[in-house]
């Protein structure tokens, strides 16, 4: 049952537009949360603010798969996922400004982006404790007969919890549409793989429960999404739920207060020389599909994006505290 | 003044056609009305069907069902109500059944961090519309793992509903009400109630789930209690009206939210107030319904209020120990004669 | 890393002594236990009551290796486990009567047996909760240098909670000295294996965590001493854990409130027919290693043993209503 | 009549000399004393090692004393709390880092269910030295997973002793106590405090973890309060000063067991209380210390005990909700103006 796809790395066939959409999206993420960093150290954005910035392939390559109607979930790291699967900038932006015009309204913050239209499940903030949630979500497609595939985000460290063996036991004896993608950034918070884990091959982990599992470069975002392509494609038709371990790295802090003594400064360089926006940039051009000037072009549209997220962030207004006390019950008739 | 009428007022409706079941059959009735009107409702829990259920409650849903919609669970309490948070989250209305709320510790993080939590977070945009059933309560010698009430510890959390039916009509008609609520709701099932028979109604209706009953009037002490101690209660009212001592007996059927109003209007009438409850005292909701009463009838009250709860201690296996760790019908008595001889 | 044991049954070694041992020891455990279920329907026992009946080969065979100093673990259906280890039979009935001489004073009752001197560490009645106690067991030991084995019993219903993949994991990696026994009893409670895990081979689990661990006949007590024996001497010479899986039945019901509506009658009588202690009788015989006035012999003895434990727990007393509070927390001096 | 001493009283032992540290190092310096003292003792939690501690408070302890006694743990929060529960039973004194008690949801079973019962359920056999540490509290706009006071809830549950430190002092002197302990102690730590600036002796010796102090000193009402409320109500009670209202200040320290003797010997002083808990009010601790007024103080009070308590809604990130849903210093005055102008 298992495949192990490792595929040889950047040589999944691309056309000029599909590599600058993938860009474009890259992009959109990394400029986006460099523009979140500089407007913490303001204090316009308080709380944890966890970065994505080298991951970004993962959250990408994924996302080009998976339908409108899908389900995604992911961790409190998930302005990558929230943006790839087209929540707005400004309302995530805005979110993080604590306003009003947020999309959680600003009582969720950078953790818990949540969006209804693009059945953005959360920005969930306990490690691991949204991986049940996602087998009752495909459960109920599937009792439906609704052909959703749920999509769950989460890190290494999660792995570790009690929730993944129990979310992964009931979603592969429930034969449940799931598709698990692994972000193993190789730390969770300060502590190494090697001291998390005692098999630190996480792929192999899918073998206990008889789950299909690739692991994947997660610094790559063609394989990415070749290996999600496939996934995805797998449980649409089978039903199945699938594994992916993305082997990536995080270029930045845990959050913002992190001294980073449990890695080597020399560590972090050697994953940043696998940028995988530069990857991408370097297969696109090595293939001779785009040029700086589509770069730059790409750039300009992020920035102005990035602008008028912040500007409407700014805009947006402070929720009046005499509503305190709502969202704790559903306001409206029953359904 | 409320006018008295029959002293056990076990019934919402009084008047109408009634027939007798047992508590355990009314639950299943319930659950199995809520199956066949709408299809989004679902059980899930461990040994709800090949084995009928532990208390025997969902016996032959399966064969009715399937195994679809009655569901047999691996041991993964926080996994299954997690699943059961995520199939309300995606337009079911699934019924958890964890099968004694000493196992719902498990589940702690899904139902606190994610049931109770997520309307909010999200900004109200995600609503959890899910009902977990669990049975609760001492009384059975199963000692310090499986004897535990947490009813009264749940009440403590925004976002949560928190029933317990007593009567075998609440039974019956409290869980169609928790289904339609789009909120989380759990529900404590008492298990030394499951084979308590009482009259239901031949043709149910759905009743509230955040209202107490009054299940007995009197003028000179409120009893406020529910689920398993209401009959304990009650028993002891009896033996009190023998010796001229009306106690008006308050149900609360809902722990979270509390329904101030009933309560505190019968202690503003009788002026003394009693609290009984088989889970522990310190933090418990006796101790919110004292200080309620505190807070809004502390001028009504001719002395304090009291409590008699269970003793502070992991509920021991012995049989003679067991009861002496749990409110008897006796020591309710005495504590009410006590109050009453007081002034 | 991973072994896999299965023994060819009932080859190995065995000499006269050795045998009328472990006959003995299983034919305590059961005749006990039949005296325990007659003891409940006269409502001298109270409560949950689970037999081992069926099941005494791996309590045995395992038990049997054990040094007096190492730790024990076990669930709720234990009686099997405190009387191979050593546990008074005296004490246990006692506790299962409620009465002050049993071996958790009465406050425990059949599902928590607990002895000091035997390092009989319960008797733990939620499903899996134990599991990590056995870490943090073996965890004491390894740090304070003390060459103890931890040696944990559970059910295959265990294997679907969330603590056992966490304790299998920090025991592997952390190197501990754990026994980790999975009596497959191919039910949890009224659950089937095939309906609570999507790989039945439980074995095939301890992979996940780079365990070594087998996958054992539970029907032959012979097996489950060889198996055990190489596991125990792996661990107390290597340090890290293991895992065995015994392959059991247990022929009563699961507490004495069952229907037995979720298995054939069909079934239970097919693995009747491997009886542990017949098997082992047919064995010695064939061997001509016993006759049937050793057995006599021993279910004399066993029969005086168990009446002595009922006399004793019907001599015991109840422990005063006035000590209800105490135990909560602890009377003595510090330590 | 107990004599005014300086207002804000947070010393315990006045008088003797003292050096000033933040609470942060004061926890660090009793972690290190401990493992100094004890080579039972270890710390184990996730990132207590490489990392530093999720609030630097392991800091430099891992170089100190080697991997093998400050342990970082995957994240399997039943997992290593369980861990610690087997490491006490078999003679070592651990002290569990829960990083902050949302997470210590997932081991709940484990603190409930073993910690809490095992020495009843083992008839006095077998006790847990077991130390949790964990970061308590709001303020920090990080949400609703992250930003609730669970300390008042685990007092609920006997077996268990919880401990709130609030000064310096107590942070830097109760965990060796706590270690001495042979039951299971809960530890709360605030994390707004790790900051604060405090003065120990300069040879600080272990204090009790079971009695309240008296924090400052005052005739016209008792505020009950403990953790970083402490300091809000301090302020409130500087502000109330300046207008003529003296406030008596009792920091609870333990929630279990609460020090009945102290607060209720205060309020039978002041005839007022008033109680203040961060967490949320419905069956809260605060609940609790109005219920036992209610018992042990009726006829002492001149009006009703009032609560003012965290909102009961699961926490808001945007900062003025946040701070909405939190008290107040103003909050607490005005409370304190209402109830003394009442009478
Ligand atoms: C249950 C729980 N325990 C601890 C934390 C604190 N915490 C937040 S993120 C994190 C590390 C998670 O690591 P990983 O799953 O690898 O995700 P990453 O942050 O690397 O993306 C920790 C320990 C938490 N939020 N929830
Ligand atoms: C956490 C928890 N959930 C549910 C139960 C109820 N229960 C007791 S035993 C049992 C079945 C356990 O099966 P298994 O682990 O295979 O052990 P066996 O009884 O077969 O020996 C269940 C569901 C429990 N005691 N604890
Ligand atoms: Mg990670
Ligand atoms: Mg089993």
């Amino acid at each position: 049952m298992k495949t192990n796809l490792t595929l040889p790395e950047m040589t999944v066939e691309i056309d000029r537009e599909h590599g600058l959409h993938l860009l474009h999206q890259m992009l959109r993420i990394r400029r986006f949360e460099e523009k979140s960093a500089e407007l913490y150290t303001q204090q316009k954005i308080r709380g944890f603010l966890h970065l994505y910035i080298g991951e970004e392939a993962v959250a990408v390559g994924v996302m080009e798969n998976l339908d409108p109607d899908d389900n995604v979930l992911a961790t409190y790291r998930e302005h990558g996922q929230a943006l790839a699967r087209g929540v707005s900038m400004g309302a995530v932006m805005a979110e993080m400004y604590g306003k009003q015009e947020g999309c959680a309204r600003g009582r969720g913050g950078s953790m818990h982006l949540f969006d209804k239209e693009t059945r953005f499940f959360g920005g969930n903030a306990i490690v691991g404790g949204h991986l049940p949630l996602a087998v009752g979500m495909a459960l109920a497609d599937k009792m439906r007969g609704d052909n959703r595939v749920t999509c769950i985000f989460f890190g290494d460290g999660a792995v570790a919890e009690g929730e993944f063996h129990e979310a992964l036991n009931l979603s592969a004896l429930w034969d449940l549409p799931v598709l698990f993608v692994c972000e193993n950034n190789r730390y969770g918070m300060g502590t190494a793989l090697e001291l998390s884990h005692s098999v630190t091959d996480l792929a192999a982990k899918a073998a206990a429960y008889g789950m299909a599992a690739a692991s994947v470069n997660g610094m790559d975002v063609l394989a990415m999404h070749a290996a999600a392509r496939e996934a995805v494609t797998a449980i649409r038709h089978g039903g199945s739920p699938w594994f992916i371990e993305a082997r990536t790295y995080r270029f930045r802090a845990h959050s913002m207060f992190d001294a980073e003594l449990y890695r080597e400064k020399t560590e972090v360089e050697e994953w940043k020389g696998l940028d995988p926006i530069q990857s991408l940039i370097r297969t696109l051009k090595e293939r001779d599909l785009i040029t700086d000037d589509d770069i730059n072009q790409l750039e300009l549209m992020v920035g102005i994006e990035v602008d008028e997220g912040v500007r409407f962030a700014e805009d947006g207004t402070w929720e009046p505290v005499e509503d305190l006390e709502r969202f704790v019950y559903w306001e409206e008739a029953v359904a | 003044m409320i006018t008295k009428t029959k002293p056990n007022n076990l019934l919402v409706t009084p008047g109408v056609e009634t027939y007798t079941l047992t508590y355990r059959e009314a639950v299943r009735e319930a659950m199995r009305e809520a199956m066949l009107r709408d299809e989004r409702v679902f059980l899930m829990g461990e040994d709800v069907g090949n084995y009928g259920g532990c208390f025997a409650v969902s016996m032959g849903m399966l064969e009715e069902f399937g195994p679809m919609r009655v569901r047999d669970t691996p041991l993964s309490e926080s996994g299954f109500t997690g699943a059961g948070i995520g199939a309300a989250l995606n337009g079911m209305r699934p019924i958890v059944e964890v099968m004694t709320c000493n196992f719902s510790l498990l589940a702690m993080d899904q139902i606190v961090n994610n049931a109770a939590t997520i309307l909010h977070m999200s900004g109200g945009l995600f609503n959890v519309p899910l009902v977990i059933r669990t049975a609760t309560g001492g009384g059975k010698q199963l000692a310090a793992q499986h004897s535990h009430s947490w009813e009264g510890w749940y009440a403590h959390v925004p976002g949560l509903k928190v029933i317990a039916p007593a009567t075998v009509e609440d039974a019956r008609c409290m869980l169609w009400t928790a289904l339609e609520d789009p909120n989380p709701v759990m529900i404590f099932e008492n298990s030394l109630l499951y084979n308590l028979k009482g009259e239901i109604p031949v043709d149910p209706q759905p009743i509230d789930i955040d209202k107490a009953r009054i299940r007995r009037y009197g003028d000179d002490i409120s009893i406020i209690t529910f689920g398993r101690s209401l009959f304990k209660v009650l028993d002891a009212a009896e033996i009190l009206a023998e010796e001229g001592i009306e106690c008006e007996v308050i149900d609360l059927r809902s722990l979270r939210p509390l329904d101030d109003e009933t309560y505190i209007d019968s202690v503003v009438k009788t002026n003394r107030a009693l609290v009984v409850d088989e889970g522990w005292k310190s933090v418990g909701i006796s101790a919110e319904i004292s200080a309620r009463i505190m807070e809004q009838a502390f001028y009504d009250l001719d002395m304090p209020v009291e409590r008699v709860c269970g003793v502070e201690v992991p509920i021991p296996y012995a049989k003679h120990m067991e009861e002496a760790s749990l409110p008897q019908v006796e020591d309710i008595a005495a504590a009410v004669r006590r109050m009453v001889d007081h002034g």
